[in-house]
């Protein structure tokens, strides 16, 4: 046949629960309990508390730039609840505060790593999840790499990996993508496309009407999103995790949603966007919807609501003690876990530095002595 | 003549090749509406448009390549990466790509690109945000690679590395970017590359160093004894290496330390005390002294300062090196 | 509305001149004339014998690692034949060889940078083609970027960029497709989707059922053809080139076709494939079916086909001494196009490495003199 | 004990270490049923199967990415680069992400992984499959950098390296692949990473040299007068380097050459020179004299041997420095 079709595709968009509070009671069927929504809504609240108070410190020179989560809690929520704690892993970027706090990171290692200490990367043993990333678009392949290794060991385990609609763009993310595809790892791919990589709009990112067809490329399973729809984004992810966990292999979603702050503490968004963009995408907030959809259901009220911020704001000025009480680390920490057995010439700038010489000619620091000429 | 920080004399130096030279485009994250992260581009998309000042996907190697196109084609792209930490993605394209794509035509296609990186620590910066790379692209081969520490220099510098028919990476320290300013000639000028300057004559000792250790350089030579004279050179240019103005001053010190913010061990220290070594063996009266970076990753900010060579470490260096 | 389709997409295969050399007359329609089928057959049995040639030089030990084009010389020439000679650019990997050649590359240059020759590589002035790549998936930016200055200087002039299944792979090959969609530059990517990465099948490469679809991640017109047809080749490059000339953007073409010979002339294919594969593709061979439609048409018969390869080994054995019998290059010549100005330390390299010395320290050299101690 | 090439000698290692331990998976480019295109990996794909022995895509970021995924997942990934030319587009994920995560995450994540990547040049190969860059990953910082010269080195460091529980790039120069054969015992042993080998015991002058260019050295020696007496140094591992043994020669002989493949500039040579001098200030008794390829990007093949470090380039070198 000289013409014929050789492949055909759609993409589909879900939304489960509106922004005005309204539930699709059949998509919605066999997903959240009363509790679980009670549960999450907590969890939000306390992690926009966590961002406004990170956002304070940072203004008063307290800690270094942060890069608000505000506007896309209910994709981190509903996508991390889908994940076995202790069980899964998540490897995420850096605005997924809240579902790294429910898959049991202690909230101040967040700030300990935004205030410029590598102890907030040192993920307590048993919480599976890789430290937030810096560097964009490249975490998404070790994101697949420990997906394979669950693989190859047979463990019914998933990973979730977050990352921005910026980082599609980066040559990482298509690897990862492919690799996960080749080798049917178990992996989830969750892009917040929050519509903006710093200044950067969507349109100017790509020339697709949707990131979730990036997936096809691979024939990966694939979809879009409400993102600021906590029934949606966990539904989504339930059916990958469930998919990846029985062997069918990756998954890709696009949770459309909307970063409400600046780009970080660094960043001016208004020098970029129009006003009017950032207030239409008030009106869709995850956080004013659960709790609209909370109070229809009775499960909600102002008293509660006050209870909750009180013990939001106790949970996280602890944590910012937490991370303002400890000690200042020594200089020796960025020498020893540079290699599991220290080389003798990082033994000698570290105890050369310690003596405060200048830590790198020996014979200086009087531990090696240069014998006389024979 | 202008007072202006380094930022303001980049942004000057854009400013006027562009219009002087409509080949000039320049391309990077961030960097037109916005002006980028550190606002060296500010005003120049109002002024070009988004043709000339373009908002590039999220993709350093894209940037590297596709620019490597756009010179083979005889245009004049000047990419910015946001961060030198970046430069990851777009190592391939650079080195392997740029740096050779002269010489493996024998001259057919060449490259006239001028890549700008922010660089260096000090400004309680995330991760990858305040490394230096610089000996990496000078081992690399093919490449040019300045790096200023002043506005007047950097304005200079930057014209002849976008005229240049080859192609240059632009080291700017961020920790100078708005510490001071400076008189800067509204006149177009150029600094040659591969020129070192001689910022405070000496006759007991030779510090060599570039980038934003220069002023750390300067501070720790206040603190010396009214007596010691020292020959303070900022390199500006890493490559090609103005050595003869390094050892000339050997020659007359016999002793000298080099300051580097980059990890020691392979580091350019050790490329300079060779070079130094071998042209200076007679005259020298002490082993040449390094003061860098340590073997170690960049540490995050809290422990930046005790990374960096600091004053307080390079006055060490320079007392050590006098009483060996 | 909760769920709806917000993504659609197919892909056409299309072939015009099928194994036995029948032609659908209606897709043919002003396609190629009888003159220029029978010159693209021309060049095709020219191209075949350096091929063959080739293999043999290296066989003797007369050239280095080669990699044979024989098989999927119709992708080359029906789509090098939609370029405009001296006007729009060639941006190749290294199983073109008929397109260079049509498109002006004189041909001991391809054999001369085989031979490890860097004058292979230096095109002349006027063919608008860059040299041979021998990394994988990293050219493909620069089509894109030279593209990108025609547009920005508003030339009506396009870029065609070939590259294997296996580049597709490579993260610069996606970053290569975003910034063309991105910036709807004239670029036509065509892959020439040989089944094979050295000794990977495409199947192991990628879970999609066709490379075509990888341009829908960048909502970039697509579609796949048969590799061996040089109508359908020329037929969707000469659409893509149309299209973007006039300013329609970029376009993807999957070439379907096979790799005849080994990978290289260092691989041997026998160790991962299977011969009755390689048989049943030697049946699809471009150039058989050419002939056949040419015959078909009157337009060939046995003696012109003595003719022309006698032509052709004339031409090929021209072309082996041009290769051979250039000068040795010097040693300059590695220094000398480092720079447009040779910086001061190469000139000292190259001088002394001239008079025999080590080349790098300039005292031993004698070129600057060790005062003596002050 | 069988009489092994490199090739074999780097086989059995991987044999053996599969056998003991079923967290080491290799993967990379053609490495299955093909057995890698330099035959290093023939037969393990029959012998432990396509989960351990795994065909990847073509894209060495995705290679090094994954591994580093499988590293922190406590597999022991044994990834190969075909050749040192494509290790730029994995440079990001092996610096920034392999060479970083134990520190960054004080010790919370390890990468014991092992990056076998063949390199050098002088086999007549196409452009980039020809160079040295082994200076780039000991800069890099968090990497450790092998490079055997011989079949028992090989077998024994790739073992180590292998059980190391942090990132080691182990490069095997292609033109020593199969140039000779040497005893390998059949048993499991481990040559500990960072120590060099005296190749051969000499006073008058110390070579310091690694990987294929200890052949040439021998071969320049040969051509010496029969009373020079030379100390060849194979250093093995390049980071962490055994300077002390470096140190220890020179101050025996007071000379020392340095004999490497990559550019001279800013490469080892510089390093090992600059802490020569430190150390050996006072023993010196000529400038140390480094020997390698030009500030150029290495040549086509028909020119590959000029630019290399041959042995009469080498004898030169020994001699000019004897005669200071
Ligand atoms: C490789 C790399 N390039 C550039 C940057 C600088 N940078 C930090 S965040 C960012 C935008 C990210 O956008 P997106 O992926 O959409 O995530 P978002 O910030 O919107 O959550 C950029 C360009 C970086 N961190 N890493
Ligand atoms: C970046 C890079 N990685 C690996 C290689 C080694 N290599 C050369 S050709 C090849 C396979 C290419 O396959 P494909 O793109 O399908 O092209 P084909 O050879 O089939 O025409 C590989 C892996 C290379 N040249 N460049
Ligand atoms: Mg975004
Ligand atoms: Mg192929």
């Amino acid at each position: 046949m000289p013409r014929r079709t050789v492949y055909e595709a759609s993409i589909e968009y879900m939304q489960i629960l509106d922004e005005h509070g309204n539930l699709d009671e059949k998509l919605a069927k066999d997903t959240l309990s009363d509790d679980d929504v009670v549960y999450m809504y907590e969890h939000m609240v306390t992690c926009r508390q966590l961002d406004e108070i990170a956002f304070k410190l940072q203004r008063s020179g307290r800690m270094g730039t942060y890069p608000q989560n505000k506007g896309q809690e209910a994709a981190a929520i509903g996508s991390g609840f889908a994940a076995k704690k202790g069980e899964d892993w998540l490897v995420p970027c850096y605005r997924e505060n809240a579902a790294l706090y429910m898959h049991g990171l202690p909230m101040h290692y967040i700030l300990l790593h935004w205030m410029g200490d590598e102890r907030g990367n040192q993920i307590p043993d048993g919480v599976n999840i890789t430290p937030i990333s810096i560097p964009i678009g490249t975490h998404m392949l070790h994101a697949v790499g420990i997906a394979w290794a669950m693989k190859l060991r047979k463990e019914p385990r998933v990973v979730l990996t977050y990352f921005g609609d910026g980082s599609t763009s980066e040559g990482d993310f298509h690897e990862a993508m492919n690799f996960a595809s080749v080798f049917q790892t178990p992996t989830v791919f969750i892009c917040q496309n929050n519509q903006w990589a710093i200044s950067t709009p969507r349109e100017s990112q790509m020339n697709s009407e949707t990131v979730a067809q990036k997936a096809l490329a691979y024939g990966m399973p694939t979809c879009q999103i409400d993102g600021n729809d906590i029934f949606a984004a966990y539904k989504a992810t339930k059916e990958a995790t469930d998919r990846a966990r029985a062997g069918g292999g990756p998954s890709f979603i696009e949770m459309v949603t909307y970063r409400l702050g600046d780009h970080t503490t660094a960043d001016d968004a208004r020098r970029y966007r129009d006003q009017a963009e950032v207030d239409a995408w008030k009106e869709k907030d995850p956080i004013i919807r659960t709790r609209l959809y909370l109070e229809s259901r009775g499960l909600w009220d102002d008293d509660r609501q006050i209870k909750l911020q009180d013990r939001a704001k106790t949970i996280v000025s602890e944590v910012v003690k937490a991370a303002e009480d400890i000690e200042k680390p020594g200089t020796d920490d960025f020498f020893d876990h540079m290699f599991a057995v220290l080389p003798e010439h990082l033994i000698r700038q570290r105890d050369t530095l310690r003596t405060s010489s200048i830590g790198q000619n020996p014979e200086q620091a009087g531990l090696r002595a240069t014998p006389a000429r024979v | 003549m202008a007072n202006l920080t380094l930022v303001q004399a980049i942004n000057l130096a854009l400013t006027q090749e562009m219009q002087h030279d409509d080949r000039v485009v320049l391309l990077g994250e961030d960097i037109s509406i916005n002006g980028g992260v550190f606002r060296v581009t500010e005003g120049l998309h109002e002024r070009f448009g988004s043709d000339r000042v373009i908002d590039t996907p999220l993709a350093e190697s894209g940037i590297m390549g596709t620019s490597v196109g756009l010179a083979i084609a005889g245009m004049r792209p000047v990419p910015e990466i946001q961060f030198e930490g970046f430069l990851g993605p777009a190592y391939d394209q650079l080195v392997n790509h740029a740096g050779r794509m002269r010489v493996r035509t024998r001259s057919a296609l060449t490259i006239p690109l001028t890549v700008r990186v922010p660089v260096g620590g000090g400004i309680h910066a995330p991760e990858l945000h305040s490394d230096s790379p610089e000996a990496i692209y000078t081992h690399s081969k093919g490449i040019k690679v300045v790096m200023p520490s002043t506005p007047y220099d950097a304005k200079g510098l930057l014209i002849s590395a976008i005229r240049d028919p080859d192609p240059v990476i632009f080291f700017e320290p961020k920790r100078v970017y708005r510490s001071f300013r400076e008189e800067v000639p509204e006149e177009e000028y150029t600094i040659e590359i591969g020129q070192a300057k001689v910022v405070n004559e000496g006759s007991d000792i030779t510090i060599v160093t570039w980038g934003a250790p220069v002023y750390q350089c300067l501070a720790a030579m206040d603190n010396l004894p009214e007596d010691v004279s020292v020959e303070l050179i900022d390199l500006r240019t890493i490559y090609p290496m103005d050595i003869d103005t390094v050892i000339q001053s050997v020659q007359k010190t016999g002793r000298c330390v080099i300051v580097h913010e980059a990890p020691l061990t392979a580091g350019l220290g050790a490329e300079i005390s060779s070079q130094i070594q071998e042209s200076c063996f007679l005259y020298l009266e002490a082993p040449v002294q390094r003061v860098a970076g340590f073997d170690t990753i960049m540490p995050y900010y809290k422990l930046e300062l005790s990374y960096l060579p600091e004053a307080p470490r390079i006055e060490k260096g320079i007392k050590e090196c006098l009483a060996y």
